[in-house]
């Protein structure tokens, strides 16, 4: 049985090690937060100036000048800081953050990215992503493994290559999707692996819904 | 020099002309410089070129320019939540360029801090690196961004006194900061207007050299685009 | 994740090498990381290449590890208060690599920023520009210049909390921010130690992701290189 | 008669206008700041990151952590703020300061200046004398009229072109010196014109005194 969404969140926690500063993501990426082990110091980043971020308010304690980088009302802890928007990227593509979870439309073998666009429909802009793909020291996708067409259709998301424009080239590390996890050797030529399945989930249903080429190492 | 005017409309007076270049602060509708947009929203001034980080929302922000049609242009890294925005960008009536936000951000920066253009990694091998330089640097290829500078900043602070010193607050300080520094002409909006002196010298993020013109916005509304709260436990 | 370490030697415990870079804070005397500076000279580490604005004064700062002949190279704007210096220079035993104080600034805080290299118009036509990258932007040229990226950054700051959030004081903010920026271990030197939660947090400078450790220096002795005053008018 | 290292300080300070922002080098320039006529706001800038510089401190009030760029002791004012040396130098850099007024030990009649090493003399550096003379908007040089040998020699500091390395090229719009005041046509080719002589010199005094060219506007 494939992994839900939120345990796809907790999968993607694994990740979080004590003392990190991370950005997570619009999305399953978001639900992180909520698997950060107890006792574990981990600093969450919001690109649009805040270190340390907090959970979101109580009803009527919104604060319109405290807003993530999805714009949603959120609240301070004692660790927290504020910063432009220069001195967060600064942050971000300096390589001072630790880890990024986000979503992604299509991830390549060789770790490319694409997450912002699709040609012929509004395009709304890539925001902050690909700084953080570009900078962020470990970059973590979580994704459904295939996308869904409205007739029911199914195509792949880990493909040979990217067909949609580019949001970074060799910047994925690992990819959480409900089938399993891969990691990606961005930097060498090891292409892409597969480390782990999800419960019940077999080497070949994966193999029949990935186009990328992956070793396995399960 | 008396920075503090006593209206919006007497903060831009001089300064505005079709087809010029206007930054204006924010994140969403998180510390714009709203009440300086309806200014120029009245001043019927056009063929703007607008430098923001979004396009505001329906109705608010600088959602308002668009209404008027008097954006011409904007640079930006997302404009997703302006539905007018989307209708007119497709109709072919508005000029975009998307930056990426850092970028974006860094840009403003090196056009306020004298750098005429900088090396970054972001966007390397995408749409945003076509046509632009790419080098080399210790094994890893960076793209060549340019600064920004505008005719006009356009800025939202929370505290700022009569020497044009500003404090923000919060996550409203995102933009302003760096576009206060990349125009000849930075009009501030602030909420709270001291005297000098009252402030901490060590807590003033842009010194008043930045700040030419000042108005005070003591009642401004501000918008929560996403209001999202979580339940108070059980007592 | 621990922060705060017990004493200079234990923070610096297995990070110094010979032939590191190390950056370390303060303009003249004000604002340097003194304590951990003697405790680097303790350590004996040698051959360092070492990014400061200045070289401390014979006997104080960057002054002591002159005597000990542990530099191999500074990277400065200014040395002149120190004869040692001038001493070690003539005679072949230590090398300098002058930059423009606003160019040694830019170039640390790109290199903790992620940008690799940026071009600036200080310098050019001088002996600064030989052997660089000249460019013309808009009619005005502008010479190239590369980030700084260090292995340790020493700095100084007034207050911190354990989170490592610093706030700095008065002029001895000036080349700590940066510097806590540009390096894989930065470690400070803290006047106040507080706990997370005691500052405002748009006060914070340096936020606590930059600095790897810290220690408490409550009593930290701080020089005067140029006193100068004026009389009291006569009551 | 020439002027005296006063009357030049008092000259300089024509030059300022309300609302300036000013940044004054070592020596005769520092003692510009008597010169702010009353009711003028001017605010000095240091570029070890203080903006709205006070004067020296009275006996017993130094603080070591409030210093000026000479690295001598100074004292707030209700205007002032700090900042970082980056920040200092993206203010300097960027063309936001009016004003820098600074001495040299040589000028020549296209603006190039020298003012920070004597080859074969130990060089202690150029500070932020570089970065100063590229980026604020407007640079006046207070000066000796000739430099004098230790055997009681003169030798002009106004030259066709500057011998000693430089601090910058064509940067310098105005210079004053103990016998006249000449404007400089840095950006354009009309070179250096004499616009004031000091009480009782005469230009053909100024003429044997100085080795660039010079149109007299006197």
């Amino acid at each position: 049985m494939a992994w839900t969404r939120e345990q796809m969140a907790a999968r993607a926690a694994k990740e979080l090690r004590d003392g990190f500063y991370v950005n997570l993501g619009i999305g399953i990426p978001t639900l992180v937060s909520n698997y950060i082990p107890e006792g574990m110091s981990v600093q969450l980043q919001s690109e649009n100036g805040m270190l340390g971020m907090g959970p979101f308010p109580y009803e009527g304690e919104e604060d319109p000048d405290l807003i993530n980088a999805g714009k949603q009302t959120v609240t301070e802890l004692p660790t927290t800081s504020f910063f432009s928007s220069a001195d967060s990227f600064a942050m971000v593509r300096g390589g001072h953050i630790d880890l990024s979870i986000l979503g992604a439309m299509q991830v390549a073998e060789n770790g490319d990215l694409a997450n912002w666009m699709i040609p012929g429909k509004m395009v709304k802009g890539m925001g902050g992503a690909m700084d953080l793909v570009a900078g962020v020291k470990k970059v973590v996708v979580v994704m459904e493994h295939v996308a869904k067409g409205k007739d029911g259709s199914e195509s792949p998301k880990l493909l040979k290559g990217c067909d949609l424009p580019l949001t970074g080239t060799r910047v994925v590390d690992m990819v959480i999707t409900d089938l399993g996890v891969f990691s990606i050797d961005k930097e060498g030529d090891g292409g892409m692996t597969l480390i782990e399945l999800a419960d019940g989930v077999t080497v070949d249903e994966i193999k029949a819904k990935t186009e990328a080429a992956f070793k396995v190492a399960v | 020099m008396k920075k503090v005017h006593a209206s919006a409309k007497e903060a831009l007076a001089g300064v505005l002309r079709d087809g010029m270049t206007i930054m204006a602060g924010g994140f969403g509708l998180c510390g714009i410089p709203n009440v300086l947009i309806e200014a120029v929203k009245e001043s019927g001034v056009k063929d703007l070129t607008v430098v923001s980080n979004n396009a505001g929302i329906d109705g608010a922000g600088l959602g308002l320019l668009l209404e008027t049609r008097q954006i011409r242009k904007m640079i930006s890294s997302y404009v997703g939540e302006n539905k007018l925005f989307a209708q007119q960008y497709l109709a072919g009536e508005l000029e975009l360029e998307f930056n990426p936000q850092g970028t974006l951000a860094e840009r403003i920066r090196a056009g306020g801090a004298g750098i005429p253009a900088f090396f970054t990694k972001t966007g390397v091998g995408t749409l945003i690196a076509e046509g632009k330089e790419v080098r080399n640097f210790d094994g890893h290829d960076y793209v060549m961004e340019t600064g920004l500078f505008a005719d006009v900043s356009l800025v939202h602070a929370w505290k700022g006194d009569t020497e044009g010193n500003l404090i923000y607050r919060k996550t409203a300080r995102n933009f302003n900061p760096m576009m206060a520094t990349a125009s000849r002409m930075t009009i501030a909006q602030v909420e709270h207007l001291v005297e000098p002196g009252s402030f901490d010298p060590d807590h003033i993020i842009t010194p008043g050299i930045y700040v030419k013109r000042m108005i005070h916005v003591p009642d401004v509304e501000k918008m929560i685009e996403k209001r999202t709260t979580r339940e108070k436990p059980a007592a």
